[in-house]
Parts: C-alpha cells; structure tokens; sequence
C-alpha cells in the first residue's frame, strides 16, 4: 500500500511535466507582456526593455522554461512580477477560501444528494423517479451566476440572512466563516448535487437488483437498512470517482462564484494573474492545481480498497 | 492411428499478481504448470478439472490469446509460437474456438448472418459470402431467415450454434470448445452435442473439449485430460478413464458425480475431498494434490509426481500419482 | 408446514405480462425434501422468490393464490410479520453463491446481521453463534474467516457462507435455488452433504431448485417438474424417475447423457423452442414440443390428475397411452435411424 | 455639493452636505472594482492607483476645489518674474510614514523620479535645467525657457509628483514602488494589501494637516476620521449593490447608471456622482482610410453622438453634449469655441464623403479593451451607425493586456475606442501628447504648434484663445471623437457623510454616523 | 410509451429551436441586433414578447438569434470532445502499451485549468466562436476519454471480443465494429451532457469576460450583459436562461432516448445477459 502510494506519487512527474510544457507555452504565447502593464500606455520602449530583462523575459523561451523547471524542482516556484511576493505563498494565501467553499459545498452536496438518492432508490417504481430526474438536471442546466444572483437577492438582500459577500477566515470565528460560505457553497453545490445524486442512484439501483441485496433481504432487514446499508455501501465506488473528479475541477472552476462573492481563492488569482500575465504565479497555480488533482485522484484510488475490499493495492 | 495435429509441450502459462504499471510483480498465478499434451487428427481430446485449474487458460494459449510464459505449442509439427502477426492471421484459419457463454460471444449489435461472416470477411472470402454464410447457417442447422436476426432473438441452444457456425466459417483443422455447454438448459445441451458429433462425422474436425459435467465428457470425448491445480493429473482414452481410473482426484472426481438415477445414486459410496481448493499462486509442493489426497503420504509433501504410464498393459494411460489405485467403477457394465 | 395453493406470480414487462408462476400448488412437511426441476425460465426461480415475497413489486403481483406457512397467508401479513419470517422461518440459498454476499462487507458481519435481525442477542453472543454456524457448515479456522471479505472465499466456502446465514434463523424451511450450478462436482457433493446433514439435525424442510437431475436423484423426497409456469408433474422421486407420465419429464430425462451406461448413444434433444410465457400456445404448453401430441392436446390444457400415491401429472395421457406411445416412439426411432 | 456641474446626476448632490458633528474612529469599507496593479501614484496614471493612492501620498502642489494650483507639501511657491526660476519652500512639520522628516532632498530626490516615470513629469523634464537645494527648507527649479504648464504639471493628479523618501525614490527608480516602498504623508498609511481581496490603510497618528481648512480637491487641511480605510476589491457592481444596502459596505464605486434608480429608491443608498472624462472614438490616421481627413469626417457625421450616449449611458443625468478638450467646471481649461463640428450628424453627407474617398468597402477593425462595458457598446452602436453609411466593420474586443500589445501596431485596428479620465492640462491629454507613436499615429504640425504655444502663453486670456483653438483643431483635423461627457456613479451607505469635490473618492474629511 | 412521447417533445423542442434560429432572418420583423435606444429597458408586452434590453433590442429576436451560436457552440463542440475522446479511449483502453502514455497526457490536460485555455486563446486571438469551441473541447475532451478508456476496459476482455480476434478479425475492424458500438451508450449520454455542459460554460466565460464577441449575440453574453438589470429588468436574464435551461432539459431527455432506442432490446437483453453472466463474475 505504501509503496504504492509512493509509486502513484511519482507519477505525478509525468503529468506534471505534460502541464508544464503546456502552460508554459500557452502563457509565454499569448500576447501580453507582463512589462507593458506594469509600467502603463505611456511606458518608454528602454524602460520596458529593461523590466523585462530584470523578469528574465528576454530569454528565449526554451531557457526560461528549463530555469523555471529547475527551480520548480528545486520547490522554487518563483516570485510574482507585481507583489515580487513568493509564488508559493501567494497561493497558500488563496487556497484556504478556496478550500473551505469546496469543503462546504462538498458538505452541502452530499448531506443531500445521498438522502435525496435513498429516497429515490426506495420509491424507485413511483413518479418520483422521473422526478427527481428532471429536477437533477434542472439543477446542472442553470447558469450558476444566474442562480447565484438570484439567491443572492433573495436571502441576501431581500431576506437578509446571509451575507452577500466576503470571506471570513476561520481563525476569526468559525460561525462567521460558515455564515459566509453557506450562499457560494450551497450554489456550487446545486450542480454537483444534480450530477452526485444521479450517479449514486444509478449505482444504487444497479445494486439493488443484485443478489446480495436479496440475501440482505431474504435475511429479514427492514428495506431501509438494505438499502442505506448494502445498497448504498455498493454504489460508492463510481460515486467516489465522480466526486474525486468534481473536487479536482472545483479547484480551477470556482472562479465564477468567487467573483460573485467576492471571495479571494484561486480561481480568482488564477484570472487575474492571467489578465496581468502575471506568469509566475499563472504558472505556479496551474501547477498546484495539478498536483492536488492526482492527490485527489490517488486520495480516491486508495478510498477504492476501503470502500471495496477487493480491490487492493500491493 | 492419425497424424498428431496439435502437440502441448510444457506449457506453462503464469500471471504476474500486480495492480497497476510501475509495480514489479511479486507473485505469479500459475494457471498452467507444465502441460503436455497430444491431440490427434480427427479425435476429440476432452478436459475436465474443477473450476479454476486452467482449463480456459490452456484453451486460450492454443488459439494465441495468450502467449505462454514457456512451452511450445506445435502444429501439424511446426512451432506456432514464434510466429508473426501474418502467420498467426493465417494460422486463425485452421484453429477456431467456441465459447463457453453463447450469449456473451456474440456481438449483441451484429446480426447472426454479419457474426458469421466476420471471419471471412476477415480473410477476405467475400465471393459468395451471402451463400457460405446460408451454407453454414444451414450446416449448424439454422434457416436462412435467422441470418437477419440478433444474438438476443435466439434461444441459448442456438446461439451457440452461431457459434460454432462462426467457428466452421473458415473450414479449421481444430476447434477448441471451451465449456460449450454448461450453460445451457440439458435439453438444449442434448442438441449442440448431436451437432457437434455431426459435424465432426462430416467435416472430419478434431475437438479440444472442455467441461464440468463429466457425463458430457464422456459421452463425446476419445480421450481426457484431468487437471489439478494447473497441471495434468490423469490422461487417458475415455473408456479406460471411466472404467479404470487410478488417480485419487481423478477418483474423487466420478464419484462424486451425481447419477441421474435415485436407486443407484443412492447406494453409492463418494469419496469427500477434505479442504478446500488451494491456490494457484502458492501451489502446494511436491504433489499439488496432497493436501486434499485420501491415500497422501508423507513423501508426496516432498516429491512432485510425473505423468506416466502405471499399467503396462495401456500405454495410453498416464497417471501423475506415487500411488495410483483403481477405485470401484461407478460405470457398471451394464 | 408450508402449503403454495393455486398461486400465480405475473410480472409485467414493457411486451406484455409474463406469467412467470402459473396457478401452482403444493405442500412440504417438515424433515422432506422438495427438488423442483425444469427448464431455463419455465419459473422455478420466480417461484422460489414468491415464496419470501422477493420478487420486485411491481413489476411483479399475485393475481391469485395462498402461500400458506403455519397458516397465515404469507401474502397477506404485514410487512413487518414478514421480515419476521424471512430469515427466521423461511430463509433461502440463492441462485449463485458468487454474488449472493455482499462484496463490502465482512463475511462475519453479514452472518451476525443475519443472527441479530432476528434475535435480539448481544454483539458477543451474536459473534459466538457466528461461530457455531461456520463450524457447523464446515469452514476451518472460523475464528479468522470471520473476519475476511467474501473475495477471500473459495466459491463453495461461499456457498456454505450463504447456507450459515440462510440458518441463522433455524429456519423451518430453506429454500435452496441452484446451490451447486456454478461449483464443480467435488463441492457440490460437499454442500449436498451439508444440507443433508442440516436436515437431520433441525428437521429442517427443504425446497430445492436445480437443473441437475442427478443431485434431484440424490437428495429428493419429492420432486416437482415445471414446465412453462407451471408443475407439469410431481411425485416421489422414483415416480419421476421411473414412472413418469409426463411427456415432457420423459423428454428431459431422455435428453441426458448418461455416465452410467456404456453405449454411446445419440443424446435426444426435446425439439422446438421453449415456450413463452407471455403468448403461451394454445392448450397443452407442453404440445407444440411433445412428440405425443395429438389433435386434442390443441385443444385442451390439461390439469395434474392424479396417477397413483402423490404422483400427479398434467397430461391427456393415461398412463397406459403414454406407455404405448412410448414404445411406438422408441421403436420408430431405432427404424428411422439417426436424423 | 461643492462644485458639482448642473448636469450631476439630478438631485442627488443636494442630499450629499455632511451633516451632525463629525464622528471619530471605525473603519469605512469601500467596495473597489477594479484592483491596481501598483500603489506608484507617480509611475501611473491608472484610475485605481489614484484613488487609493491618494489618501497615502501628497504632492509638493495640489489643485483645489477650484483647480488652482496650492501648495500641498510645500509652504509656499513664487515664480520669477522672467518666469523661469520657481521658487519652493517646504513645510516645517511634515513626517513621513516612517516617523522621518521630509527634507529637501525627499523632495529633489522625487522630482527627479517623477521627471523620468511619469508621463507628465516627462513632459516638464523637457523645460528642467536644474533642481537645487537653496537651503534645508527650500529649492530652485530653473527652467530652460517658459513653460507655464509648469505649476499645473507638478500638481497634476495623475502621475503626481508625490513625495517619497530619498532612499525609497533612488532605491525604486524606474520600477513601481513595492508594498514595502509605500512610505508617504498622507493622513492614511499603507497597512496590508491582500492580492486579490482588500488593501487596507489606517490613520496615521502624526498627520501634519495644513493649517486652512479643507480647500476641496487634493490639498487643504485634512482631517483623518476613520481609524482604517478598507478597500475591497469587488468586481461586481451588484454585489456593491447589495452590500451597501447590507452594511457590508459603506461606499462603492462605478455603479452603471442604469442603476440610478435602483439606488435612488432606496433610502438606505445615497448616489454620489462627479465628472469622469469622456469616451473617444480614435481612428488609426497612419493608414487608409483614415488617413484621409475626408474618411474621418464621414466618420464623424455618420455618428449620431446622442444615440451614442443614450444607448451606452442609460440615464441622462449621466452624460452631456459637450465638444470641448475639458469640463466645463474646469474653468480656466474650458472653452467652447471651436466645437461645432462636434455634433453635426448627417449620414447623407458621409455617405458622399465616404464615395468620393477611396475607400471600397473593406473590412475595418474597431478594437476595444473588453474589460469596459461603455466601450463595448459604444463598439456596438458605432457599428451599426457606421454600417448604415457604407462602413464595414468588424469589433474586435480584446482583453486589456492583449490590447496594450495590439495598440502600438497600425496593422492591428482602425479605430479604438477608449476613455480619457478628467485630464487637468493639455499635456495630459494622452495620445494627442507623446510622440505620434502612440497618439493613433496623429502627426500634425498644427496641434504640436499649439502644445508649444500652450506652454508658453503667458496668462489665462492667452490660454483660453489657445484652447479654443485647440478644440478647432481637434473637430477640423479629427484624430479622435469625442463621445460625450461622462459622470461616474458612486453609491454609499446613508450614514457615511462625505463632501463631493471632483476628485470623487475621498475620504479624509469623512466620517461615518453612528 | 410515456418515455417515447417525451422523446418526441425533446426532440420537437430542439428542432423548432434550431429551425426558428436558422430562419430567424427571414421571419423576424426587426433584425435582433437593431440597437433603439428609445426603446431601453421595455417589459415584456405585444409587440416586445419578451421585452427589451439596455440597446432597445428585442429580447425575444435575440434570445431566438443567440441559439445560433450557443447551439453551434454545444453541437461542435460534443461533436469534436466526443469523437477525439472516443478515438484516445478506444485506443487507450484497447491496446495496453498506448495507454500509459495516452492516460499522462490526458490526465495532466484535466488538471489543467480550461479557462485559463480559453483565455488565453481569447486573449491571443480574441473571442471568436472558433476559439470558445476549441478552448472547450481541450476541457470536455479528456473526460470523453476517461469514460470511453473505462467503458472499453470494461469490455475488453468480453467474450466476443475474444472470439473476433480469434476468427482473425483485425484490431481495426474489432475497435469500430465489435468494440464501439457497445460503448456508445455511455458515449451517447456524455455527449449530451457536454452539449449542455458547453453551453452553460459558453455562458460562463462570457460571465468571465472572454467569451464569444459581445456583438454576437449568445444566450451566454445575453445572460452575462443582463446580469446588472436582474432587479430593475429581470426579463432580459430570464429568457435567455430559460432556453439554456429548456435546451438543456430537452436534449438530456433526447440523450437518455437515444440511448434507449439505440438498442430497442435494451431491457430485454440485460435480464438475459445478467442471467448468463451471473456465474461469471469472480472476485
Ligand atoms: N488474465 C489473468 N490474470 C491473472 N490470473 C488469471 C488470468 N486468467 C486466469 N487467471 C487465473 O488462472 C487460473 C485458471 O483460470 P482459468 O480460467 O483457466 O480456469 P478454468 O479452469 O477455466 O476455470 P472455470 O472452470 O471456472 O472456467 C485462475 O486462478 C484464474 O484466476
Ligand atoms: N423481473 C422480471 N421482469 C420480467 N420478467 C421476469 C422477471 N423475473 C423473471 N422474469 C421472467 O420470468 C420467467 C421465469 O424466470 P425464472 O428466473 O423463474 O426462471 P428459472 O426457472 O429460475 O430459470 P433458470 O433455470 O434459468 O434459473 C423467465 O421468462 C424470466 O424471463
Ligand atoms: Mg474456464
Ligand atoms: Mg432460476
């Protein structure tokens, strides 16, 4: 297992080399350069010249990106051309409200998908079921930042009962954290919920027909249990896989609801950094999100061998 | 006595235990451990075991789904192992196999005339291809108007002859029929045994045959192979292996076959096997079969036994046993 | 103990209701054994699973009958009285025993759950019955099976698991739906050995379904054959094997090779499709397939009448016609030789 | 309020007159849209710097309520009589952030600074000969001839000539002042800037305000009420919106107009507005068409100006119909002689105009920075105004960075479209400044003649004959067009007092009822 | 029965959509882009169903318009995702010594960010239709692969695969013949889903400033340009959301059809097919 895990790690090399390769060349590609804003319209042509030869700019391309490499090896992500602040630590600054937006609206999708699919899988022959169908993808089908304004308006503004925007850190209160998070999280988690509970009603009616669930049945169990319990305990696998991936894309695709809510994550570093062409940090935060997808997918492998005995890995 | 068409030497065919990419595997499961075996012209080799001693392994290594771990497979007497993807193409012409699952063999989204003239079509025999596919529709004893039908439109007995039908198409020296009964109803199971034994009056055809059900076996085959654990037990021309078998497995095996008769069934003595079926990764050594023998000694721990001929008198009868014994036929005579 | 009168089980489906359990009836005492025989599809299973009231409802109902256990009509009891004899007075072995435990859970687990849903018994004394049960269905070491995960069984330590947790309740009856199909013929004589000796010890009655004539020559009292949703024929197992006044038990009979017997015959498979049980033919099912068949059997579905002690068959048939019927079959075959 | 031209958004300023006592302390959360790349007040002329920036720097002069020249940093200014030697003594007590004295070589260090990274600083440095020390209080600048843009360069607020500690202003040089530069005198310093979220100042203890009082604009005395100013960045005008009207903000800034009468329905809200510039429409005269006049005035007549603003800025308490370089409250800059042109709309003529030129048709490219909603409709409408006499036209919304790229090649566009904030001299007004490179490629001997003579006129007479005649130039010659006045919209919470000057967000002198 | 009938509504929906698109030039009595300043801001009525924008547009002639791009963008780019996905997923999952290297390179493009793709092909080359469809291919892609590769996994080693190799039958013929068309049906519904998915994220980056160009219109823009009149003229976002929503609904029930009629005997077979493999599903 451990030596697994380890070999999985290292795997993330060549994913993440096949990252770097491609952010690299679309970020140095697209036109922008980071020098020309810093110093404005009005910039003379030699005081450009020279920032970029002070951000390394000038370099071809190829010489750049094996320096970046380098240091990216040598766990050197560089520093941001504006901030001149370190790469890392601007990105450790965003990932905590990007993290607890995910964290929550993780929270918030399972706390009802699961029940929602239960209770689907249990009144699997009624209209419930088709449904709920609809009403899943009702859920995935609206534009979040239409939903999310509209929520906003209404338990924002109208009925003040949430805030309608910010980011408390948790070190400043924890029910004031959450009362932040409740709106965004629970807007991320509509779509995920419509996508979770779908897949996990599939899975649960695929087990519900299988033999065991009539051994469990045959047994005398109350249909609740068989279904909360051996339905739903075989259904997770490609749940798992499914929020596994969801929890990855996440990462880069909060962007929207950090706008609308003003909270300072990644996504919103991301663009900016892209609007600023603030190469460093796109780079970086690229990268980042790279890595934590294949721990996140490894972290979902290794949840494979608990969730179902028979795959192992060693 | 014919030709030798197909010749097993050593055939072992080992898979490593690993999950994923990087890992370098730790174990082996050793499905086939060393199987020698001979099939002749026009004969019908049959071969029984329990459940996972390797049988469709074997059956796969024949027909180039696998490639042995070592070992040679030789037919009409030239290696085939070596062989590039030309010849193994032209090879597929004259080795055919039938599956066990007449439903999962079969391409649920193609219709039963395009199922059988895949192969052709695959060797590009497509003059005529309408008429040879009606030929062999009708050879398998099928209508011509089921050539437009879907695998699901059939009953289990004659979806398997689609696939033999699909077998036949290219007119092969051997078909190797991996469990092609079991999983159908007996009366069904009655059908595609008469079609075969036709088939292999009229076209000549030599049969490796595998099953479970030791009565099939013994109703087609000229000759069994019984295997254990990977490895060839007892082989012996079926008339003998029924009547005189000396192996303790091979022993253990008919009598604990179940006779479709409730005075005779009832009167009979069955040898139990102790334990439980040990596994192919970690083999038991010396014998494989000592752990669960009624007769093992002390020095079967130690010593593998080879397939040999114990009995003068029938040089076709090879035993792997330090002790062999004839236990009471269960076939009475009769 | 457990009387089935005139009991249907149909299942709709998108092309039609498929009568899967055709007005079938009959009855099992304590200590006997019932094997129930018949070809693929003809209910067996649709049967067995009404029995528990397994079937998945709808699409499946009950237009008709009485599934009588001790009395009560199991079709009628509440849903909490019938969880009370699941498992507890009925409990059933089902079809495969590959897929029949749960993959993600213990195999301890799912025994104590078993013994728990139905005593209300203490984790501990739930464990040290757990026990007994694997002991007593033969599985070494039971201490540390306990705690393996089905995957980790052999296919017959799997069934025998099945058997342990189908016991759990000392059922009255066990309902045994192809135990041994998937095993190989060493272990099904084990678990045959099993149950038999199951049977004495609890006095247990058993309903067995299986394809398997020699395992219905070996273990039945009774045997009951299906044939397109419905008992064709049933008797002592001798009455079928030997007296059979069936068409169709005659067929199927014929229709195996024989290990027992020298003579390499040409198997004699039943012609023509099985039946369907959403547009059945008319009058006898059995007619459009029997090689007895007259004008009449278009005509009239036979019912079982009775053709000596508790050997009862559904054919038009005496028992004097169909010997000579027979006969003149048997001859005609060996005159027209093979085709 | 103070000042405010009689199109202000109608109303609105009447409610705006501080009222009670002054109320010490708390913190006044500001809703900023847009995050500034860099707090260097002086490197660039960015909007968002500005607005945050000046709350921690001060220049050595500032303007006024009135746009007159004051003394902000300094004591005290004289000019020589020849008009060339300017004479500049400082304030006694004035402290930077750091706890240290601002001396004269602070001063000479960040004149030479601003001489070379700001873009008017750069137009002053031309006239520089020399900068001296005369003693610790007071220093000389030569001038090389007249230029009486002088005065009002140094107190530009753009790229102002703020005044930072000697070792900061040697140590950044060309490059934009880093967080840890951010040293001033302002009655607010620098705190925590958080990428992507808030920069929040606080109230410096040792403000040294000037003695008068509070004279408007960026000069006077300043009173820091607030112990934390928190600007946070939020991109969305409805969040701003909806988090005024939830005290999660006290003011906000760019609300679209169209808004307007959201806000001003809502008593919780109070509307604050002032002048914001205007948008131009600038064509590329390198290259054809455009480089032929007659091609530009098609293109001037084919604009309906007023469909323009209608459509682009909703309510018409929000923009005016004025052709003129500046706005009309800049009095001494404003005239608006020479302006006729501005509105003529006549698609007939154009469309002839448009046939006797060489134009045939071909595909021209409007580009415009995507990060503006104005410019994106302006885009749209000139589109279809241009079409209906013959243009053709393709709009080309590009993201700012690619945009600043694409801008210095003729071959990439036709004609931009692009705001000019308020600008306080002509020689801020941008394109039409610096070298032809970057003005749309206007090269013409006409408007260089007048920048020169602007430079040397001698009073306000003399000015305004020059800028009438400016603007004549601009509406004859055509480098660019003017759309319309623009006023911003700000919002703010009803219990934040505020006086309105044209500086828009300024928030000394403020202060929050409880 | 019921299933077929909201088939057919699904279906009818899409079609009288894509249809009133094509032809809108025709049948609309202004053109959808005519910008009318004196008509800003209408709530819906007789002659402005849906009423009109900040332009004076009619809202009911663009959202109709602005199907054009935002369907063009959904079809072409399920269109491109599925088949460059189902062509890496049948070659990753089919041979094994490809898969390796395919899987990397399809795993680091998941990890990377999509936006960031299509800003910067936004950015480089500015919001044209083509560029929103290639920058959300590279994001659909590879999830098209991943589900391809597993469903293929899954029926590699199905028997009549097996039994077409060994009739000689060549890897080419089995990938397009035995082994498609029977991973089509999850195939089938991930199509669809990117449909709808593509179409909400053309939305999104309009949203995000780099969607397709404002002057064309796309119920994405449409959304992303109303979203400050939500409280004052809440029309101009609802219609257009209302068909992303209903296109949406539509094509999803068009896809779970589809998949149902593409095997008319899909019911049937898996009862028989679960019967046979029963048996054979081992630890
Ligand atoms: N591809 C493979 N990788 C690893 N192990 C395998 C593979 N194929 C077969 N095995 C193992 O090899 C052994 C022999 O399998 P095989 O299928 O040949 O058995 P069998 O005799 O045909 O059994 P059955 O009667 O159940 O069909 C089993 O233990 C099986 O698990
Ligand atoms: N849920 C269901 N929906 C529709 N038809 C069903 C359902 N369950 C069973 N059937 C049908 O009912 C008939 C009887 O099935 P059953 O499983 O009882 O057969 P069986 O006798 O057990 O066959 P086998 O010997 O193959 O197990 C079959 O035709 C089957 O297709
Ligand atoms: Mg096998
Ligand atoms: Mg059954």
């Amino acid at each position: 297992m451990l030596q697994y895990t380890i070999r999985r790690l290292l795997s993330i090399i060549p994913v993440m080399l096949v990252v770097s390769i491609i952010v690299f060349m679309i970020v140095h590609l697209t036109p922008g350069n980071p020098a020309y804003l810093i110093l404005g319209e009005d910039s003379s042509a030699e005081a450009v010249q020279q920032l970029e030869e002070q951000l390394g700019l000038d370099q071809p391309i190829v010489v750049q990106f094996f320096d970046w490499v380098t240091n990216v090896f040598k766990g050197d992500l560089g520093e941001s051309v504006y901030s001149s602040e370190p790469v890392l630590s601007i990105i450790l600054d965003r990932i905590g409200p990007t993290f607890s937006v995910m964290l929550i609206s993780m929270i918030f999708t399972l706390v009802i998908a699961i029940p929602i699919a239960i209770f689907v899988v249990w009144k699997r022959q009624t209209v419930l079921d088709p449904l709920f169908i609809s009403a899943s993808l009702l859920g995935a089908s609206i534009p979040e930042f239409w939903f999310a304004m509209l929520l906003v308006l209404g338990l924002g503004v109208s009925i003040p009962i949430f805030p309608v925007a910010g980011y408390i850190p948790i070190a400043e209160g924890f029910l004031l954290w959450l009362h932040h998070l409740i709106l965004p999280a629970f807007v991320l988690a509509t779509v995920e919920i419509g996508l979770i509970s779908r897949m996990l009603r599939d899975g649960m009616l695929e087990a519900v027909n299988q033999d065991y669930t009539k051994t469990a049945r045959a047994k005398g169990i109350k249909e609740s249990v068989v279904l909360m319990k051996h339905v739903f305990a075989n259904a997770l696998i490609p749940t798992t896989t499914v929020i596994g991936v969801t929890i990855a894309g996440l990462l880069g695709g909060t962007v929207i609801i950090e706008t609308i809510f003003t909270i300072p994550g990644i996504g919103q570093l991301l663009i900016d950094s892209i609007h600023r062409r603030d190469y460093p940090v796109i780079q970086g935060v690229v990268l980042f999100i790279a890595v934590i997808y294949v721990v996140i997918n490894l972290l979902v492998d290794l949840l494979y061998g608990l969730l179902d005995p028979r795959i192992r890995y060693d | 006595m014919s030709e030798p068409l197909l010749e097993l030497k050593d055939i072992k065919m080992y898979f490593p235990i690993k999950e994923k990419v990087f890992k370098k595997p730790v174990n082996h499961v050793k499905a086939v451990n060393g199987v020698s075996l001979t099939v002749r012209q026009g004969e019908t080799l049959g071969i029984v075991g329990e459940s996972g001693c390797g049988k469709s392994t074997l059956a796969r290594t024949i027909v180039g789904l696998l490639e042995p771990s070592s070992g040679d497979i030789l037919f009409e007497g030239k290696s085939i192992l070596g062989y590039n993807k030309k010849q193994m193409h032209e090879l597929r012409r004259d080795i055919q196999m039938v599956y066990q699952d007449p439903y999962t063999s079969l391409n649920p989204r193609m219709k039963a005339g395009e199922i059988i003239a895949a192969p052709l079509k695959a060797f590009k025999m497509t003059s005529n291809l309408n008429e040879r596919v009606y030929e062999l529709l009708d050879l398998v004893g099928l209508k011509r108007e089921d050539a437009e039908k879907f695998p699901h439109q059939f009953s289990g007995g004659q979806r398997q002859r689609i696939g033999i039908a699909r077998a036949l198409a290219l007119n092969p020296k051997l078909l190797i029929l991996d469990e092609p009964v079991s999983a159908l109803d007996v009366s069904v199971q009655a059908q595609v045994i008469n079609l075969l034994e036709d088939l292999q009056e009229e076209l000549g055809l030599t049969y490796v045959f595998i099953a479970h059900d030791l009565s099939v076996i013994k109703h087609i085959a000229d000759k069994v192979a019984v295997m254990y654990l990977g490895k060839v037990m007892e082989l012996s021309d079926s008339d003998t292996l029924y009547h005189h078998s000396k192996h303790p497995y091979t022993n253990a095996l008919l009598s604990a076959i179940p006779l479709p008769d409730p005075e005779k069934e009832r009167q009979r003595q069955r040898i139990m096997l102790k334990g439980e079926l040990p596994s192919p990764a970690n083999p038991p050594t010396g014998c494989i079969f000592h752990t669960r023998c009624p007769i093992a000694q002390e020095s079967c721990k130690q010593h593998i036994p080879v397939l040999e001929e114990k009995d003068g008198s029938n040089p076709n009868h090879q035993v792997a046993c330090f002790y062999p014994q004839e236990t009471e036929a269960i076939v009475s005579s009769n | 103990m457990l009387e089935i009168k005139n009991l249907k089980t149909y299942i709709d489906t998108e092309n039609g209701t498929v009568k899967a359990v055709d007005d079938v009836s009959f009855q099992i005492k304590a200590g006997e054994t019932i094997c129930i025989v018949g070809e693929s599809g003809s209910g067996k299973s649709v049967l067995a699973h009404s029995i528990m009231q397994l079937n998945p409802s709808p699409p499946a109902f009950h237009p008709e009958g009485e599934i009588l256990f001790e009395g009560k009509n199991l079709l009628d009891v509440s849903e909490k009285e019938l969880r009370r004899v699941r498992g507890n007075e009925i409990s059933m072995i089902f079809q495969d025993p590959m897929s029949s435990l749960n993959p993600v859970f213990r195999v301890g687990d799912q025994l104590i759950e078993a013994i728990r849903s139905h005593e209300k018994v203490s984790k501990k004394a739930a464990k040290k019955r757990a026990l007994e049960l694997l002991t007593d269905v033969g599985i070494p070491d039971p201490e540390r099976r306990l705690h393996d995960y089905p995957h980790q069984f052999s296919g017959g330590m799997r069934q025998r698991v099945l058997i342990a947790i189908a016991l759990a309740g000392r059922p009255k009856v066990l309902i045994a739906d192809e135990p041994t199909t998937a095993l190989d013929v060493t272990i099904q004589a084990q678990i045959l050995e099993l149950m038999r000796s199951i049977q004495k010890k609890y006095g247990t009655a058993i309903i067995l379904i299986t394809h398997d004539l020699g395992v219905v020559a070996q273990i039945a009292d009774r045997v009951l054959v299906m044939y397109s949703g419905r008992i064709v024929e049933k008797g002592s197992v001798s009455d079928i094997f030997y007296r059979s006044t069936m068409p169709y038990t005659w067929s199927l009979l014929r229709s195996l090779p024989r290990i027992d017997s020298d003579a390499s015959n040409r198997l004699i498979p039943i012609q023509g499709q099985p039946s369907n049980l959403i547009d059945r033919p008319k009058g006898c099912h059995f007619q459009p397939r029997c090689p007895f068949a007259t004008k009449a059997c278009l005509e009239i579905d036979p019912s079982l009448t009775e053709r000596g002690e508790g050997h009862w068959a559904a054919c038009i048939l005496s028992e004097e016609e169909f010997f000579n019927k027979k006969q003149e079959f048997e001859v005609n075959a060996q005159k027209g030789a093979v085709k | 309020a103070c000042g405010n031209q009689e199109q202000s958004a109608g109303g609105a300023g009447d409610s705006n007159e501080p009222a009670g006592d002054p109320v010490e302390g708390g913190t006044l959360t500001i809703a900023y849209p847009s995050e500034p790349d860099t707090l260097d007040w002086m490197s660039t002329g960015a909007t968002p710097t500005r607005d945050i920036a000046w709350h921690i720097f001060e220049p050595l002069l500032a303007l006024d309520n009135d746009y007159q020249v004051q003394p902000m940093i300094a004591e005290d200014f004289t000019v020589s009589d020849d008009e060339t030697l300017y004479t500049i003594t400082l304030r006694d007590d004035v402290k930077f952030h750091d706890g240290s004295d601002v001396t004269v070589d602070d001063v000479i260090a960040s004149l030479d600074r601003w001489r070379t990274v700001s873009s008017v600083g750069k137009e002053s440095d031309r006239f520089i000969e020399s900068v001296t020390a005369v003693d610790d209080k007071t220093i000389e600048i030569q001038l090389t001839e007249v230029y009486n843009a002088f005065l009002s360069d140094m107190a530009a607020p753009k790229n102002a000539l703020m005044i930072i500690p000697e070792e900061i202003a040697e140590e950044a040089g060309e490059q934009p002042l880093t967080p840890e530069q951010l040293i001033g005198t302002g009655p607010y310093q620098f705190d925590n800037w958080s990428r992507g979220s808030e920069i929040v100042l606080t109230k410096f203890e040792d403000y040294a305000a000037r003695d008068e009082t509070d004279l408007g604009g960026l000069t006077g005395e300043k009173v820091a009420y607030f112990d934390k100013l928190d600007f946070q960045i939020v991109k969305d005008p409805q969040v701003a919106i909806n988090g005024i009207k939830t005290d999660l903000y006290d003011y906000a800034l760019s609300i679209p107009n169209d808004l307007y009468d959201v806000v001003e329905t809502d008593p919780s809200i109070d509307p604050v507005s002032y002048i914001n510039g205007y948008s131009t429409i600038t064509p590329d005269k390198s290259e054809p068409p455009f480089d032929d006049i007659k091609v530009r005035e098609a293109l001037n007549l084919a604009l309906d100006k007023e469909a323009i603003a209608e459509a682009t800025y909703g309510n018409s308490d929000f923009y005016s119909f004025d052709g003129a370089l500046f706005d009309p409250e800049q009095t001494k800059l404003y005239s608006e002689e020479g302006t006729e042109n501005y509105l003529n709309f006549d698609p007939e003529q154009a469309k002839e105009l448009l046939a006797e030129s060489d134009y045939n048709g071909e595909s021209l490219k409007i580009m415009h920075s995507n990060d503006s909603e104005t410019y994106k409709r302006i885009s749209q409408i000139m589109k279809q105004q241009l079409e209906e006499v013959g243009f053709t036209i393709e709009i080309v919304p590009l993201e700012w960075a690619t945009y600043l790229e694409q801008w210095s090649d003729p071959a990439n566009w036709d004609i931009v479209v692009v705001g000019w904030s308020t600008r306080f001299s002509p020689n801020e007004l941008g394109m039409l400044v610096n070298d032809i490179n970057s003005s749309g490629w206007y090269d013409s001997e006409r408007w260089r003649g007048l920048i020169d003579d602007w430079a040397v006129a001698s009073d306000d007479e003399a000015r305004l004959d020059i800028l009438s005649e400016m603007n004549e130039t601009v509406w004859e010659e055509l480098p660019f067009i003017k759309v319309a006045n623009e006023t911003r919209l700000d919002i703010k919470g009803e219990q934040v007092q505020l006086e309105e000057t044209w500086v828009g967000p300024r928030f000394w002198g403020a202060w929050k009822n409880q | 029965m019921l299933k077929k009938k909201r088939n057919l509504v699904a279906l009818s929906i899409l079609l009288l959509l894509t249809i009133a698109t094509i032809t809108a030039d025709v049948w609309l009595p202004v053109s959808p882009g005519f910008i009318d300043a004196a008509q800003r801001l209408l709530p819906p009525s007789g002659t402005f169903w849906f009423g009109t924008d900040h332009f004076g547009r009619d809202v009911f002639a663009l959202t109709v318009v602005a199907a054009r791009v935002s369907l063009t963008v959904g079809f072409t780019v399920a269109v491109l995702a599925t088949i460059l996905g189902t062509i890496t997923g049948l070659i990753a999952g089919y041979y094994k010594k490809a898969d390796f290297i395919i899987m990397r390179v399809i795993d680091g493009m998941l990890a990377f960010p999509s936006l960031l793709l299509a800003l910067a092909l936004v950015a480089a080359l500015g919001g044209s239709v083509t560029n929103i469809i290639i920058a959300l291919t590279f994001s659909f892609w590879p999830v098209m692969t991943r589900i391809v590769r597993s469903a293929v996994l899954q029926i590699n080693s199905v028997q009549y695969i097996e039994a077409a190799k060994t009739s000689g039958v060549s890897d080419p013929v089995v990938i397009s013949k035995y082994v498609l068309p029977n991973v089509l049906s999850p195939i089938i519904v991930q199509g669809t889903f990117i449909f709808a998915k593509a179409i909400l994220a053309e939305a999104a980056l309009s949203f995000l400033g780099v969607g397709v160009d404002p002057s064309t219109p796309t119920w994405g823009n449409m959304l992303q340009e109303s979203q400050i009149y939500i409280s004052i003229a809440p029309w101009i976002s609802i219609f257009p959301g209302l068909a992303i929503v209903v296109t949406v609904l539509a094509l999803n029930m068009l896809g779970d059809g589809l998949r149902d009629s593409f095997d008319p005997h899909a019911r049937k077979n898996k009862k028989r097919k679960q019967h046979f493999v029963k048996t054979k599903i081992a630890s």
